[in-house]
């Protein structure tokens, strides 16, 4: 090699052409997770948007800050955008774009074309959507239940799920990417079960992502045919059963729970193991608990429709299956606490994200268990508490263990390091600001508060304050970090190759890495986590 | 995944591959796995057939026989047989013989085209006899519960349909195929393009089996 | 070129299944032919598999992955059907209807009786 | 909450019940386990966070003294791990068998004393007695009475939701649901639609009014005409024209109705059908359906021109007609009272 060429080689992936084109056709992995980065930010802001003005309309009881079908088409917005725009290629294609070649040793993912037309796919999908939802609006809620959105909703039904559609194809090109890659390119020496848990992550959560949005695209394509060509599977009057699709519905969206959750849980695992300077406690376990999630998570997609008329049997399997999808996250959670034991704990503000994660995931889950249990589940389904319990694993777990991924790669992403004093401010915003927001809302669903109200009962006022209060301080702690992740990539101090002294090959290479990721080809002698020998060294 | 021509020198793997095994693996694997994704968008749609076939068994028998049998034999028939011949072209293509891989495409092409006008004629016959539930035209059916009938021809209408459409793109990347076949340029690439787009008509194939069995043969 | 033997060979048996399976569908009719039918389906799909598709030669993490398509199906299958095949006992208002002719609302689904939808 | 709704807010549930008023018994025993899954995730949660803040404690960086040594084996850790499992799974399946028994019970009612019709519509409650009272967002019932409903929809999915009965069910078109109650407190109780249903979703309330069984007989009388369903179904019958052609000497053109409920009736295309309710009000939606031998199939569908408990009413009409009535009685006078 020429020293030329050889500069050239070791020269980070961020210096190396920054003209438009270097940037919009490029199809290195680390900067298509930039594009993915900067549209999942955008589009969270503006599903945060919409929930800040459904909070401020249920400050009070009655519907005077939007009309009732403004108050419907926010909250479909936000659900919209928060499940398909945000969570479900939130960390996958983020972080897990930059670092599941990093992670297992490779240059690229297997299709990187692939990778980049997948953030064409999804950006442009997502546009769509909202320009139609903002446009015309559309009042179905998310879950699109017929035969309202066949047959009563807004017109803009028709785009939206043509968005959310074409949006699927992003999901299952990254799914199929990350499965190939994950199988085919490991370094030399990383087996199985020398793999870090993000990956595992990251890979189970792939296999959802490749069996179950298929079916969503299925359950699209007969809403569309429904309402534009008028062949209507799902229509009571020609003998058809509109609970089928929520059937087919959920049979995507459950496992889309999953798709969440997991690289949540994978992020989790590498924070607590790096600041507890130790190897996570019962490795196969949880590499087992993750895969054992997703296909668990494939069962129990019936316990959405307890009340909704499906056969008692069904109901009763379903509610058996979904007891059985928390014993391996009740293991995680007990896994993530255990792995403190005999460690060294250092308190910096990934490890307060991390540390939230696991108390928020334990409420989260745990309330999943009495919405598992059918005869409190036919009290408070469909109230509050249900939104609760998934915001609780949405946005108290998912999202803090994304933000708390982002600062801990962050110095790999960008070769900069963040200010840790307003990091731990951040996360404690956070925390706060979430339960204020959210815990209250337990409380008003089993009092019997309804979701998807724009009114309501004067008695439910205080709750729904203090719950909008919440929101106010959470909103605090998320633009903060915007602010100050924003303000260290010109001004934050430069970060060395590893700054946290962290086990994983994505440690051995430069901050920022070159574009080829690493200068020679990576082998693996030892278990993940080795932090006695990193510490010891 | 494969599609894109390349101007690489013949041995050199794409730049993120160690070698051409590791490439060819890969790109087989990601073709299977999509195909599995292929496999539950199409299941989707079976799984709310096997309901509706299950809750109105007679209607949906007696509705099957007001399809053409025939026509879907023959269609079922020629389709294999395209098959067969996307298979020999991709043999031959990695026996390097590029006018007889250039016939085989041809043909391959060519029966699908005429698969797909068989299937248009029979969406006309059903439309000139008021078979057709789609866009308000009148769903004029003689036998019993018209309504029940009427989501038999809904559910053959969005298989048959969803169907074309996937033999439509297999013949678009199809006709791809010859373009590069005729030019000729970096044959073993060619011929791992042509595995992965055959795998993909197969599936088309596999898929037709079961729509056509269910569909055509499960009749009263 | 080699290996042309098996792939025409399998295009024949193909066309003798499908023959048998569309004869069986016109001579008999009723359950039996109907499942006749869908085994030869099962035959025919996996003649396409093995020897179109390459099954036959690919490794056992492709066969895997195949399986795993048709698992997952299985899946999505049973369980809906689970909710159909139990729908309404106890709840549907015909069920006690006696087993004279066909009712009108079979159940399970209709005890959606047909609906009024303008 | 705003006017046009106020009205139908009922009275004594004012104030904040963390815990909805136990109206059934039933709503007692679901509060019983609810406490049970909140002891054991308090405890769960305790520990988790108790752990979590003695270990932080315990070996932050700065310890040097912790003892660090002999960290737990593999073996160690994976006969935690199945210990913890099976636990875990003891505990849940305790759960599974108390929720899924109330479930049950909550489903599977004793016999009923009587079934009101609910029919869920944007955006209100049509509820209808068996004596053929109707009321709109209230459902007035006696105390301690089990109470079967019968839930279904005009337009889109509704869920018919009262927190202090714990009992919801959702409302399909197309499809006729029940559940049942018995209420041991007399008093007014909030009745919600708990299932989107579109624009007004939140302004789809009600109430469920119980009272002691002589207030509800004097409610009923209070109610006025005392109408039967079967009464009110005639009315119908009459007044959208199907006596014309139904009934006395016009029966050339369209078949008898009395004594056709529960009979066998053979079809123009060769079958046998029993007549039952549902193929009654088939017959009234979509009369090509199913054409009677011998008879041109010539009806017109009252699709879109009945609603949901017109059609109700209808078919209690002509379910009560007894064989022969039409014959003996010619043209006015009286008609069979069934049930």
């Amino acid at each position: 090699m020429s020293e030329a060429a050889a500069n050239q080689a070791s020269e980070s992936y961020l210096t190396s052409g920054w003209k438009i084109r270097d940037w919009l056709l490029t199809t290195d992995h680390k900067r298509v997770a930039w594009l993915y980065t900067i549209s999942i930010t955008a589009f969270f802001f503006l599903g945060g948007l919409a929930a800040l003005v459904i909070r401020l309309e249920l400050m009070t009881p009655d519907g005077d800050v939007v009309s009732a079908d403004a108050y419907n088409q926010l909250f479909t917005i936000h659900g919209v955008v928060m499940v398909w725009f945000f969570l479900i290629p939130s960390i996958p294609n983020t972080l897990g774009n930059f670092l599941l070649p990093l992670m297992v040793g490779a240059k690229d993912l297997a299709f990187p074309k692939l990778n980049l037309i997948s953030w064409y796919i999804y950006t442009v999908g997502g546009l769509f959507t909202i320009a139609a939802v903002i446009t015309s609006g559309v009042d179905t809620g998310w879950t699109f239940y017929t035969p309202y959105s066949t047959q009563y909703a807004d017109r803009a039904v028709v785009a939206a799920l043509i968005g959310i559609f074409v949006v699927g194809f992003s999901s299952i090109a990254t799914g199929i990417n990350f499965i190939v890659t994950t199988h085919k390119m490991r370094a030399p020496g990383l087996t199985w079960f020398r793999l870090p848990l993000f990956v595992w992550a990251n890979y189970a959560t792939s296999l959802v992502m490749v069996l179950a949005t298929p079916v969503l695209s299925a359950t699209l394509i007969l809403l569309l045919l429904e309402r534009v060509l008028g062949i209507g599977i799902f229509d009571p009057a020609l003998g058809g059963d509109p609970i089928l699709f929520q059937h087919l519905f959920w049979f995507y969206s459950h496992p889309a729970v999953y798709i969440m959750i997991l690289p949540g849980m994978g992020v989790v695992s590498e924070l607590i193991t790096c600041f507890s300077r130790k190897t996570v406690f019962g490795y196969h376990g949880m590499a087992l608990s993750i895969l054992a999630i997703s296909v668990f998570g494939f069962l129990v997609w019936g316990h959405h429709m307890f009340v909704s008329g499906q056969s008692l049997y069904a109901g009763l399997m379903f509610s058996l299956f979904s007891f059985f999808v928390a014993l391996p996250s009740a293991i995680k959670t007990f896994n993530w606490t255990a792995t403190l034991y005999k460690g060294k704990l250092i308190f910096s503000a990934v490890m307060i994200y991390a540390l939230s994660f696991v108390g928020l995931f334990t409420i989260g889950g745990f309330t999943g268990i009495f919405l598992a249990s059918l005869a409190v589940d036919v009290h408070v389904h469909d109230t509050y508490f249900v939104v609760a319990h998934f915001h609780y694993i949405m946005v108290g777990s998912m999202v803090t263990a994304y933000i708390g991924g982002l600062h801990f790669w962050w110095p790999k992403m960008t070769g900069r390091m963040y200010p840790e004093i307003w990091a731990k401010v951040a996360a404690l915003a956070l925390f706060i600001g979430f339960n204020l927001t959210f815990f209250p809302q337990y409380l008003m669903g089993y009092a019997g508060m309804p979701r998807r109200y724009q009114t309501y009962p004067e008695d439910f006022q205080i709750l729904h304050v203090m719950s909008s209060l919440g929101a106010g301080v959470l909103a605090i702690g998320y633009l903060l970090p915007l602010v100050y992740l924003l303000w260290s990539l010109r001004w934050g101090k430069r970060a060395p190759p590893n700054p946290w002294r962290a086990a994983g090959l994505e440690w051995r290479t430069d901050s920022p890495p070159p574009k080829h990721n690493f200068l020679e080809p990576q082998t693996v002698t030892g278990p993940p986590y080795d932090y006695d020998t990193i510490d010891n060294k | 995944m494969t599609t894109t021509p390349s101007t690489t020198s013949k041995a050199a793997p794409d730049e993120q591959f160690d070698d051409l095994t590791q490439q060819r693996q890969a790109d087989l694997m990601g073709m299977w796995i999509f195909l599995a994704t292929e496999l539950m968008l199409f299941g989707g749609i079976f799984t709310g057939f096997t309901v509706y076939r299950f809750a109105y068994p007679e209607v949906f028998a007696e509705a099957a026989t007001h399809l053409d049998l025939r026509l879907g034999t023959l269609n079922t028939a020629l389709l294999v047989t395209s098959s067969l011949f996307m298979a020999l072209a991709e043999r031959a293509a990695n026996a390097e013989r590029r006018r007889l891989t250039l016939i085989f495409l041809i043909v391959t092409i060519s029966i699908g085209v005429v698969f797909l006008g068989i299937k248009g004629y029979e969406w006309h016959h059903e439309y000139t006899e008021n078979l057709m539930p789609i866009l308000g035209l009148e769903f004029e059916y003689p036998g019993a519960h018209p309504d029940r009938a009427e989501m038999f021809f809904n559910f053959y209408y969005v298989l048959t349909g969803l169907h074309a459409v996937h033999m439509s793109i297999g013949l678009g990347m199809l006709s791809v195929l010859v373009v590069f076949t005729l030019r000729w340029r970096d044959p073993p690439r060619l011929g791992r393009q042509i595995q992965m787009n055959g795998l993909y008509w197969a599936f088309v194939d596999v898929v037709w089996v079961f729509i056509f069995t269910t569909l055509y043969l499960l009749r009263a | 070129m080699k290996d042309v033997r098996a792939p025409v060979l399998a295009w024949g048996a193909y066309l003798i299944v499908l023959g048998a399976s569309v004869a069986a569908t016109k001579l008999t009719s009723g359950l039996m032919g109907h499942v006749f039918s869908l085994i030869c389906a099962a035959i025919l799909a996996s003649l396409i598999l093995t020897f179109f598709m390459g099954l036959r030669a690919a490794d056992n993490l492709l066969r895997v992955f195949a399986l795993a398509g048709l698992m997952w199906l299985t899946i999505m299958v049973v369980l809906t059907m689970m909710d159909y095949v139990m729908r309404d006992i106890g709840e549907c208002p015909n069920a006690q209807a006696d087993e004279v002719a066909t009712n009108a609302s079979g159940c399970p689904l209709d005890s959606a009786r047909a609906a009024d939808n303008p | 909450m705003n006017d046009e709704v106020a009205a139908y807010l009922p009275e004594v549930e004012k104030g904040l019940h963390l815990i909805p008023t136990q109206a059934t018994e039933h709503a007692g025993h679901v509060d019983h386990l609810y406490f049970a899954l909140v002891g054991a995730s308090v405890v769960i949660l305790l520990m988790v966070v108790g752990l979590i803040a003695f270990f932080g404690f315990r070996y932050r960086a700065g310890n040097k003294t912790a003892d660090r040594s002999n960290l737990p084996s593999t073996r160690t850790e994976n006969r935690v791990e199945i210990a913890v499992l099976a636990a875990m799974l003891v505990a849940f399946m305790g759960f599974f068998a108390w929720a899924t028994t109330l479930y049950l019970d909550g489903y599977r009612g004793p016999e009923p004393a009587m079934t009101i019709d609910v029919v869920g519509k944007q955006w209100m409650w049509k509820i209808q007695h068996p004596d053929g009272t109707r009321e709109i967002n209230a459902l007035h019932v006696p105390v301690d009475e089990v109470i079967r409903l019968r839930v279904t929809s005009q337009d889109v999915i509704h869920s018919f939701f009262v927190p202090a009965f714990r009992i919801k069910r959702d409302v399909v078109p197309g499809t006729e649901k029940t559940a049942w109650f018995k209420a041991t407190e007399p008093g007014e109780y909030r009745l919600f639609c708990a299932e989107y249903c579109g624009s007004f979703h939140s302004r789809m309330l009600g109430k469920v009014v119980v009272m002691e069984r002589g207030d509800y007989q004097a409610w009923l009388t209070r109610q006025g005409s005392g109408q039967t369903l079967a009464t009110a179904g005639k009315q119908l019958f009459e007044a959208h024209g199907c006596s014309g052609c139904h009934m006395g000497k016009s029966s050339v053109r369209a078949p008898s109705l009395d004594g056709l409920y529960g009979r066998s009736v053979a079809l123009e295309s060769g079958e046998v059908i029993l007549a039952d309710e549902a193929y009654i009000r088939d017959s009234i939606l979509q009369p090509d359906r199913h054409i009677a031998a011998g008879y041109e199939p010539i009806m017109p569908s009252f699709a879109g021109q009945l609603k949901e408990e017109e059609i109700l009413r209808i078919v209690a009409y002509i379910k009560s007609l007894q064989p022969g009535d039409w014959i003996r009685t010619s043209v006015e006078g009286n008609e069979g009272e069934g049930q």
